[in-house]
């Protein structure tokens, strides 16, 4: 009864490479190569060791928190307070660090413990209120934007933090987020690029290789289904806010130790760029579908056509339009390789 | 392009003037937001200066300093031959900037910026801080009898207009900031309305941009409150405003000589070797738009380059 | 099996006067009946009944409104399907409780992932999960060409299938079946009925909703009817033939109204009216 | 009703060699058939075996990949259901396609919204609306409380109803129905066959697939079916007796074999065994 | 057996209100009640003719916007265009009435008919590709915002109209757009008011009682089953995104004509407004549910906090955090006024 024979006849030609082109990622991977490539063969800087560290930076960044909200989009979530949470912990740091002279570490610490209570109370609020996560972290959102503005105003009074590197110390945490190896001839590698590979490589792994990664997809795709079959959806739930909390935190710090300093308004309207790059990268909108390995490659497309545009010499005031324009193109890429994937698998 | 009505000549960003082809590229990188009509001048003027000289001039901007220090990187990566910058947040440039001095770029900076300039190794610095102009502003609408006023914000937590504020205030006393969406006029606008008529006692408004100063305008109108309205920035309708006195005066930066100055001293750093200033700052500004002299201003605002 | 015997057996649930509203809706209300260890409880009732909305109490899926629920004697009130699974309850729900975009074997363990390593290198044990989707499949009949596949291209008796080979598996002391055979083809129909009697045998207590009397009667130790959300009370196999089964289920003197209807309807000689009749008596 | 009756009748839809593929699966190939005027073809197959696939082909919903779609004779490619509405054949689906949020009625009528007034003031008739579907579904046997509910909130024979009672009410020419009593009582059940027969009789071809051959057999007029995705031919109600179509149904020599299992891991007198025997003879 | 009788044994007691109650939008009315209560009592300028017509105007532009993004939403889909499409249209009349003279009516239909091609494209891009809407519009989004930067810039040499009044017949559509009836002591009722009024009752008509809105709905609840029942989902859902598109038009012309110019930046960022404001109004993010009258109390709630926090005097640097607790507490209390109406139909 049970012929389960490698070749059945009710499956016409397969091969391993289409195979791998159905992953969620595939797509984005071939769109950002081909835009790779374009900016590689149309401008001079942009493959040198110092313009390649350029976009490798920008996109670092916006990789790790990508990743993070990837992790809750797949979870069926959104949080669009994730780009005030890196002011938010940035600007805490500082504040505690040059107002009150509190030891750095210890600053560090308080800004994560912060960060995760805020990740928990959004999801807790998500769990309990009923309310879909837009609203309840466009609240905090909007919440999280007024404190660091009125903040720190109130307590440094100005809106950015300044003298961070008089601060003891300062080196130690510098070095663990600020630093950067020097490459070839006038490049250097960041710490955040080290991080980002980092925090994509350990989602990937939770994604695809343990119960919780399982959890996530089913709480996306399914969530009264998830329930029924026993996944505890309030601990899954409310750990991914805090995951993106956490990113939000690590993306602070590496702002604030590679600049030394944070602004009011850092990290605002930036919530939607990494949503973006995550459906860029091949998540889905409504959740259950999407991989960590795509965001960082979506985040590494918008970081690439971001200061590939400015190595092309094109007019700033376009800028928005090159962009919306090669957007569009990476995903109708990233679709068309799914399909055919899809179509000849 | 448009048609001959006597406004700016065409001005592409990558224009090679129409007499010379120098072969030098110089950057312009400013913490600007999009659209912002007083960093459109500086654009303008950085352009001008540009296809005057047959040198090419790459303008960007970013008002987030990380990624403000990154188009630095990314001018030193491009090899181009000497960097304007505005630094509104001089400690989050600090690395890019040196590292483009280290590199051997002559380095300009304008706006703001002016503390550490020096420490920094760029040439020279260009136009008064932000905090200058605030400073002559307050106390200008102090001498012509204001006791409380407003100070009106189009973008939350933007540094240079945190700094006009903030300066104004110490220079007038009485003064309270209210920030505003920008983005939408109907809401600016109706927040502008809804302060006055919430404390009556408002007798003088600080607009921060041209396009600000006209709803502010229409709000004191429809308030039915008798309070003056100061901006900075120019524009056609202000200067119109201006000569029928439903604004009282505008600051004019000059914004447009930021840009224009600091390409022209980057380019006698190629040409010649000058340091021009002579390690000190230049000032640009600010200049007063009133009643009187609004007619001269009237043209080039019109234009755009004022 | 008499109603004797039963009574001796361990009860492992027991639901007393319970009763669930949706708001104002009424679904279910004083409802009695007893689970016990060994026996198939059959659940019968027209649609709409509450069937379904009993067997989610018992899964621990919606929380009871009224009565009570005891479990091995304890009253319980479930907030989490989780418990209920950690009570040895589990459940094949009628609209399946699937993911449809993740892949077969992922929802066949879905919950109860099997892992292997230690500390941070503990990982899901993909092809043991696989080939247990696999073979748990096939022993069903149902060749699955890939187990890959995201469970929403199943179609629709398959998908039924995963669901019920993944409750008899981790299935530990109550297996809880919502109209389990539905969607099946007669072969699978025949594989289920033999699980759920296998299961019987095993010692699990079995509820078993069917509005197929051909699959109620032959497996079924008691039969409990629902009507407009009420009980009308447990019957013994013993004290119910198989055409009083069906009348039952059909809500008898309706059947025969429906009969006589079509009859004039459609003439006496039609096909439908007499396989009908056949059916009822 | 003899083979030859049934070649002297209107053929509405024919189908030759056709096939689908969704990418490299091959879900249906070399399938041929014919849907007559007043004949009821009864598509059986196992799960999986392809019956939804080309019911969908028929319905619209998806396109096929080979072969030829024939309605009055001309070759059709339907792009969307719509066009196959426009062509008189309505579908119940397996997966019902009704809107769970919407109310009842609302989802009665989607698509074909009931409307008063001109120009302007062209308006949903809604009290027409509400009332004809409490009247359609009392007449199934369903008695809602309330036709504003979401439909998702209703039972699964409740939302079966709907769906059946919806393509009823629309169907022009061609009725298909995707095994429509499987989530039905006993009593809407008979009301679903009776449909079907006073569907034929009004001259419409009817296609229905279901896996009760109690229920095929009083009703069907002809017998397709299917296995893995591949026809095993056509064949009248007049060549096959009830125990042939029921061992035809469950793939014949099969069933036996798994009857035979049965009895030796339960044995010969265990109750699912004789049942099983039961209806295989 | 059909004893459909009005008393079921299986309905407990129902009540009129708690049917009104269970409408989408009822807990955004109750909020709006509430909200404007408090500042009423709380300020003195808040509800005299004055203060109230400062923020009816406020809310009337967004309002519109809400209504017609709601639809969207309520179609399962998402214009984040919406915002730049104000700004494009404004600038376009502006544009082409001030530098090319041409006639300002001839103007505004152009400046129509553009906006609606654009709705198309969209809406096109949409269903040909079966990309999610956010992405394709984020798309349009981003070319719009640059085409309204730099095509400004090119064709005026500045970044805001300048010198719409002296353009001729300028009173003619200003009376239509832009005029405004006194009322009361200093109060003055604009004409975007009343828009804001017409366009809410239009489409509240269209979605509860005609096909086209019964579509919508279906739409967005199970686009898949819509399609298989017949409804014609592509026309449809362009039909949906061509309103979007026609609402931002009408949008930048109550704007350009009540203050004679527009700026570059017009609408950027609002498009989160209007979808904000719809789910306070009771629209799901996932579509299939939601009104038209709701979102223009979303819209009514969000343009009274916003005066009213000025009203009060608050520090306007706290502004957002303000915003954003008032909109979790009106949507915690539109939540719970449904559920209890849920409870006690
Ligand atoms: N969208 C799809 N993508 C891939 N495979 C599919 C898809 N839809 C159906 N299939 C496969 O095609 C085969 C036939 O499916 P179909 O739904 O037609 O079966 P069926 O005969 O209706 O079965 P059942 O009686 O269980 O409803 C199944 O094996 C299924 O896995
Ligand atoms: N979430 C809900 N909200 C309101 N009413 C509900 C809800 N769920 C179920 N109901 C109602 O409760 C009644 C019982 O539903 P239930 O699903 O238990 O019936 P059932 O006996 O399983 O029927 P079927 O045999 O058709 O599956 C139905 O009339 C249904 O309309
Ligand atoms: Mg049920
Ligand atoms: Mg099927």
């Amino acid at each position: 009864m049970s012929t389960a024979t490698a070749a059945d006849e009710r499956i016409s030609g397969s091969s391993k490479i289409s195979k791998v082109l159905k992953r969620p990622e595939s797509g984005a991977m071939v769109a950002a190569i081909v835009i790779f490539l374009w900016f590689a063969l149309t401008t001079d800087a942009f493959a040198t060791s110092g313009g390649s560290s350029t976009w490798l930076l920008g996109s670092s960044t916006i990789g790790i928190m990508a990743v993070a909200v990837a992790l809750l989009m797949i979870g069926g979530e959104f949080d669009l307070s994730a780009g005030a949470m890196t002011g938010f912990t940035g600007l805490l740091v500082g504040i505690l660090c040059t107002e009150y002279g509190l030891n750095i570490w210890v600053a560090i610490l308080v800004a994560l413990v912060l960060a995760l209570a805020i990740g928990a109370l959004n999801g807790f609020l998500v769990m309990k209120t009923g309310l879909p996560s837009f609203i309840v972290t466009l609240g905090t959102f909007f919440v999280l934007q007024g404190v660091n503005l009125a903040g720190t105003k109130a307590l440094i009074g100005q809106v950015a933090i300044q003298g961070m590197a008089k601060v003891p110390y300062y080196d130690q945490p510098r070095t663990l987020f600020g630093s950067a190896f020097t490459w070839g001839e006038n490049g250097s590698v960041y710490a955040s690029v080290f991080w980002w590979v980092g925090v994509t490589a350990i989602a990937t792994w939770i994604l695809m290789r343990t119960r919780v990664g399982n959890w996530i997809f089913a709480l996306g795709g399914a969530q009264q289904s998830a329930r029924q079959v026993g996944v505890p959806v309030f601990k899954a739930k409310i750990g991914l806010f805090m995951t993106t909390a956490a990113a939000g935190w690590l993306v602070g710090m590496l702002t604030l130790f590679r600049t030394s300093t944070v602004q009011a308004n850092t990290g605002v309207g930036q919530e939607f760029i990494y949503i973006i790059c995550a459906v860029v990268g091949g998540c889905l909108l409504t959740g259950g579908y999407g991989s960590a390995i795509g965001a960082t490659f979506g985040a590494l497309i918008y970081g690439m056509v971001n200061q590939g545009i400015v190595y092309s010499g094109w007019d700033s005031n376009w800028l928005k339009t090159f962009l919306g324009a090669m957007l569009l193109g990476a995903v109708l890429l990233n679709e068309w390789v799914r399909r055919r994937a899809e179509q000849s698998r | 392009a448009c048609s001959g009505t006597g406004k700016e000549e065409d001005s592409a960003t990558t224009t090679t003037g129409g007499t010379k082809n120098s072969g030098l590229t110089y950057a312009v990188i400013t913490h600007s937001g999009p659209g912002d009509a007083f960093w459109d001048r500086v654009k303008s003027g950085a352009e001008k200066a540009g296809a005057d000289y047959g040198a090419t001039v790459q303008y960007n901007n970013d008002p987030d300093p990380a990624k403000q220090s990154q188009l630095i990187d990314s001018a030193v990566a491009s090899k181009v031959n000497g960097i304007v910058v505005s630094m509104a947040n001089p400690d989050g440039l600090e690395e890019s900037v040196k590292k483009a001095v280290a590199a051997g770029i002559p380095v300009v900076t304008i706006n703001s910026g002016l503390d550490k300039f020096k420490d920094f190794g760029a040439i020279t610095h260009i136009g008064q801080s932000e905090a200058i102009a605030g400073e002559a502003v307050g106390a200008r609408l102090k001498a012509e009898g204001g006791k409380k006023a407003i100070c009106v914000i189009q973008e939350a937590g933007n540094v240079g207009l945190e700094e006009r504020c903030k300066a104004a205030a110490t220079a007038f006393g009485a003064m309270e900031n209210l920030q505003v969406d920008g983005t939408d006029d109907a809401a600016v606008q109706a927040s502008v309305t809804s302060k006055l008529q919430a404390d009556p006692s408002i007798d003088t408004v600080l607009a921060l941009g041209g396009q600000y100063a006209i709803d502010a305008v229409n709000a004191v109108g429809e308030s039915g409150s008798k309070a003056k309205v100061a901006t900075f920035d120019l524009s056609e309708d202000v200067v119109t405003n201006i000569e029928s006195g439903k604004i009282s005066f505008a600051v004019d930066q000059q914004p447009y000589v930021q840009g224009f100055l600091g390409v022209t001293t980057l380019y006698l750093k190629s040409i010649n070797g000058n340091d021009v200033g002579g390690g000190q700052p230049i000032n640009s500004g600010p200049a007063f738009v009133t009643k009187d002299n609004a007619a001269q201003v009237a043209e080039f605002a019109a234009k755009g380059t004022r | 099996m008499t109603e004797q015997d039963s009574k001796n057996m361990d009860t492992l649930v027991e639901v007393r006067k319970i009763g669930k509203r949706y708001g104002n809706i009424i679904a279910l209300s004083d409802v009695s009946t007893t689970v016990r260890a060994g026996e198939v409880t059959c659940v019968l009732g027209d649609n709409g009944a509450g069937k379904s909305t009993f067997i989610k109490i018992l899964a621990g899926s919606h929380a009871h409104t009224d009565g009570e629920l005891l479990v091995d004697g304890q009253e319980r009130h479930f907030s989490s399907p989780r418990e209920a699974l950690d009570a040895g309850i589990a459940t094949v729900y009628q609209d399946l409780a699937v993911v449809p975009l993740m892949p077969v074997w992922r929802n066949f363990f879905l919950g109860s992932e099997a892992t292997k390593g230690k500390g941070p290198l503990k990982r899901l044990d993909v092809d043991f999960m696989k080939k247990t989707t696999k073979t748990e499949l096939a022993a069903m009949g149902i060749d699955l060409r890939d187990v890959d596949q995201p469970i929403g291209t199943l179609s629709g008796g398959e998908r039924q299938c995963v669901a019920i080979a993944r409750a008899v598996y981790f299935g530990a002391r109550v297996l809880i079946l919502d109209e389990p055979t539905a969607a099946l083809g007669v072969k699978q129909s025949g594989v289920v009925l033999k699980y759920i009697a296998k299961a019987r045998d095993r010692g699990l207590g079995v509820v078993f909703i069917t509005h197929n009397p051909h699959h109620a009667h032959p497996v079924g130790d008691r039969f409990m009817l629902l009507r407009r959300g009420k009980s009308l009370g447990d019957f013994a196999k013993a004290d119910l033939p198989m055409d009083e089964l069906v009348s039952m289920m059909a809500g008898g003197a309706e059947l025969e109204a429906l009969a006589h209807e079509l009859e004039r309807s459609m003439g006496a000689d039609s096909a439908v009216v007499s396989e009908l009749k056949e059916d009822l008596k």
